[in-house]
């Protein structure tokens, strides 16, 4: 169901990790629906980020996705990184099952929580970037889905 | 891949040769319809008969009880919505549980839309249903209970008998789902008062697209397939001649093996739940330690999401599954592990093994050597183990 | 008995060599569950989706407007009952004739118990619906109208696309049943404006117990099956994989070999209407002369009754049929004879013979010569040609 | 379906035929259910039946009966062909599947029948016998029945 460059990226994580003392740190999703990503950026002073590392609990496509969205950041400057759209990262994965497109959503929120982190820290404002949605952990309670 | 350790026997099984070779001459030698008059069909209609009666002796019933359908489902909706529909006028209020197949919940579902009125029970953190709620949920509006056997995703075995008894002495139909159960434990059905039974011919190496819904003499039910005057005018359609065999031709097989294949699979099952047990930390096995199905192992682990064990177990040729197959695809977590408890991530990180007699036990040792790498893993990349890691540093 | 003439191919077919063929590897090699994630089912799913396309294409449709059924019954039931469920709020009139197949009759029965009203529209002598009678029996309740193709008994073939043009003009669904029309006539669902269309696998040298139904994408329609996620959750059930193969199969040898065998088969028929027609006196060719099906032969012989004649083949291997293998063991004649204006004797002395591309001409020749043989001898022993011969006489 | 005995009186029927001028004739069954049988009889001055012959229309089950109460009949005195009952002539063909059993009734009306005949013909009363009921004919119309 998954393409190979999917199954690669879930196979060979890039960047797993945390990043001690991060520039900006986002943790998205909701473990009731199966998925949390958590973003560490290494930003420097000219606002590039000089490193990025994930760590994902949830499906191949979200361990794909999380993989393959700090290879695409890494070495951006926070413009362009809020240019790494979902679509670019299903793009760069040769796509994903319709099922799995939230996945690609949660990646760009996820680079977007770690952004509004450091904006936040360093007290500056990045265009188009707007307060995540909080963060759910592990734990929470919430009723049954319909099914 | 070289290597397949098929540890999916929940969702199919392999069709079993000796099957297959019973069906193939109704394929392009004896392929007359069996309503047929002349004697070139009327083999068939004998053969028909002949796995009627190997099934209803699997089952301690007559043969004229045994109904051929097209599979689980369909006997399962047959039996809620053509009872409903025949004891409409006696009630409109059915008694389940909350962790039935989709076959019996949505069929449930539909009926509560028709006008019926339906008790979802809950069960222990077994998954066992508690005969005091079933007790309590009976009205005297109550037509009918339907109460699985055994659950296909965590293995549960329920008391049958007591809920069959419950039934009788409230002057209640009892349905059971033993899609799962059969082939796998002894049934009977005058021992547990079953009034209808639903089987699969797939889950018990027979072929799909074949099963069976048993109806006790007396039961007024209405058919649910209109037509032809086939299966005493209550199931039409042209008899599925191969598949007929097939079922019959497993059933018998699984009768035959059922002692020996299942004392294997027992031994077998809790030693892989005693190395999961003893060597992952965080796990939980879902389902009853010894009221459970022979070849059924579930496990949840804290931390861990199950596509992906799933995926890295596949890449071993591993094939398991998390939730049942019905409903991978769908994002939900079972709805069997909520009932039983389970807090929704945790649901998420389940794994089913379900086993067959083909299964060796260096075949476990594999599976379990490499689940115990997989979950370490995951849970390095996982953000809810950093933070629980944290957490319990501190 | 050395040999055997079968020409009861609208009762059940051989399912053709090459169809086991393609079937085979799914019971005991891929016999994986296709909704399972690991790769090892991955094929199966796509095989599935394979069929799908091969089955949409002999129909001019999208491949995901094709649902597996259990077959033809099973496929008239869904579309009559979960239609006339989906657009209750828009009336409850079904229109249809008194000349289809049992599973859409009696399903209409069973829906005018539930508050539908049903036309049951007449034939004509031919066994044609007459358009300006459907027209007649719309109402602003109208909400199906379900006329079969071509029927399976007399082999009359409907005007379709007339029906279908007028069902869409009023803004009418319509579903017709070709169990028996399909892989034996081209047809184009575009063309006839036909929203929901029946078939069965073993009427076209596939598998028993496989079929499908054709829904148009926007058709309003509830599930029949409750139940699992397959067929885009519109019929649940773990798919029939073997089942769909073969059928898939199936179709894609029927539509290949249509032109040919059909050419073949339609001459050998007009080959048996004429020898009968001269050659046995008192007879009567049910059917259209010329809109019926190429393998469709059906006469009536007058002071004679089928039962008799059916055993007199048999004994010489001769395999036909009288009325519908489906009510045979029924003591009534068939309705589609009555519909027609035969008078019950007359259509209890009904003859039916279905050919295939086996069929050759000298197995028409022997068919022909010994039926003469045995209507004669039938007649010698009966009543009524007594009575009858004595009026001429006088 | 049939018994060995059924389709050898299917197949060689005995006592096919007519009786001209016979003692009684009679004929039952309704050609709108598939079955009509016409018993001959010729019997002598001691009640003997001396011969008896029948035609059928119907299916292998009503040949059959037919063929079999004409032979347990023939040679019998008017009461002991009174005895021949529609079980006599199913226990004489070692039984007949339950759609048929009616067959087995027709053979002994159709006995009973031409038995009236004859006994009305004779001016006579044979104890236990009935009217029979009215044959009917082809060309009958009737309703068409519920299926
Ligand atoms: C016209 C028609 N419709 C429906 C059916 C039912 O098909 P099946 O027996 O495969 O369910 C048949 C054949 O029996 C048929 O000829
Ligand atoms: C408990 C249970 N009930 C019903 C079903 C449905 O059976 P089938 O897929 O053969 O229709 C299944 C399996 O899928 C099952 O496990």
């Amino acid at each position: 169901m998954y393409t190979e460059k999917v199954m690669d990226h879930f196979q060979h994580p890039r960047n797993v990790g945390e990043i001690e003392n991060a520039s900006g740190v986002g943790t998205v999703g909701n473990a009731k629906c199966g998925d949390i990503m958590r973003i560490y950026l290494d930003i420097d002073e000219n606002q590039i980020i000089r490193d990025c590392k994930f760590k994902t609990f949830g499906c191949g496509a979200a361990i794909a996705t999380s993989s393959m969205a700090t290879e695409l950041v890494k070495g951006k400057n926070i413009r362009e990184a809020m240019e790494v759209t979902n679509k670019a990262v299903m793009e760069a994965l040769d796509g994903l099952p319709p099922v799995k497109v939230h996945c690609s959503l949660l990646a760009e929120e996820a680079i977007h929580a770690a952004l509004w982190d450091y904006a936040e820290k360093h007290d500056i404002k990045i265009e188009g970037l707007v307060r995540p949605k909080n963060d759910i952990h592990e734990g929470e309670e919430g009723e049954e889905e319909d099914y | 891949m070289s290597r397949l350790i098929y540890l999916d026997n929940a969702a199919t099984t392999k069709t079993a040769p000796e099957v297959v070779d019973a069906m193939l001459p109704y394929f392009t030698e004896h392929f007359g319809n069996p309503s047929s008059i002349y004697s070139f069909a009327a083999a068939n209609k004998e053969v028909i008969a002949k796995q009627r009666e190997t099934i209803a002796d699997a089952l301690g019933a007559k043969a004229n009880e045994i109904y051929f359908t097209a599979g689980g489902s369909e006997s399962d909706n047959w039996a809620l919505k053509a009872t409903a529909e025949a004891y409409a006028a006696k009630g409109n209020h059915i008694i389940t549980s909350k962790i039935e197949h989709h076959a019996i919940l949505h069929t449930c579902q539909y009926l509560e839309t028709r006008g019926f009125e339906v008790t979802y029970l809950d069960v222990d953190e077994d998954g066992v249903v508690k005969l005091e709620d079933l007790k309590a949920a009976i009205r005297p509006t109550t037509i009918l209970i339907s109460i699985m056997y055994a659950n296909n995703e965590i293995g549960t075995i329920q008391p049958i008998r007591e809920i069959g008894e419950i039934a009788k002495e409230h002057g209640i139909l009892f349905h059971t789902d033993a899609v799962q159960a059969f082939g796998q434990v002894p049934i009977d059905v005058d021992a547990c008062h079953i009034d209808m039974l639903s089987a699969s011919g797939h889950k018990l190496n027979g072929p799909k697209g074949i099963g069976f819904l048993y109806i006790r003499t007396g039961v007024k039910i209405r058919s649910f397939v209109h037509g032809g005057a086939q299966e005493r005018k209550r199931r039409a359609g042209t008899e599925n001649v191969p598949g007929i065999v097939g079922l019959g031709t497993a059933v018998d097989r699984a009768v035959r093996t059922m002692k020996e294949r299942t004392v294997k699979e027992r031994e077998l099952r809790d030693y892989l739940i005693k190395r999961i047990s003893e060597e992952i930390p965080y796990c939980r096995l879902n389902g009853h330690p010894t009221d459970r199905l022979p070849n059924n192992v579930n496990f949840s682990f804290r931390f861990v999401e199950g596509e992906s064990m799933l995926i890295r177990l596949d890449l071993l040729g591993i094939c398991a599954s998390s939730g049942s197959a019905c409903t991978s695809g769908s994002l939900d977590p079972s709805h069997v592990l909520l009932a039983i408890g389970l807090p929704h991530e945790i649901a998420h990180g389940s794994l089913r093994m379900t086993l067959n007699e083909e299964i060796t036990k260096e075949d476990i040792d594999y599976v379990t050597d490499n689940l115990k790498e997989i979950v370490a893993l995951i849970r390095s990349m996982s953000p809810l183990y950093e933070d629980f890691m944290k957490k319990q540093a501190k």
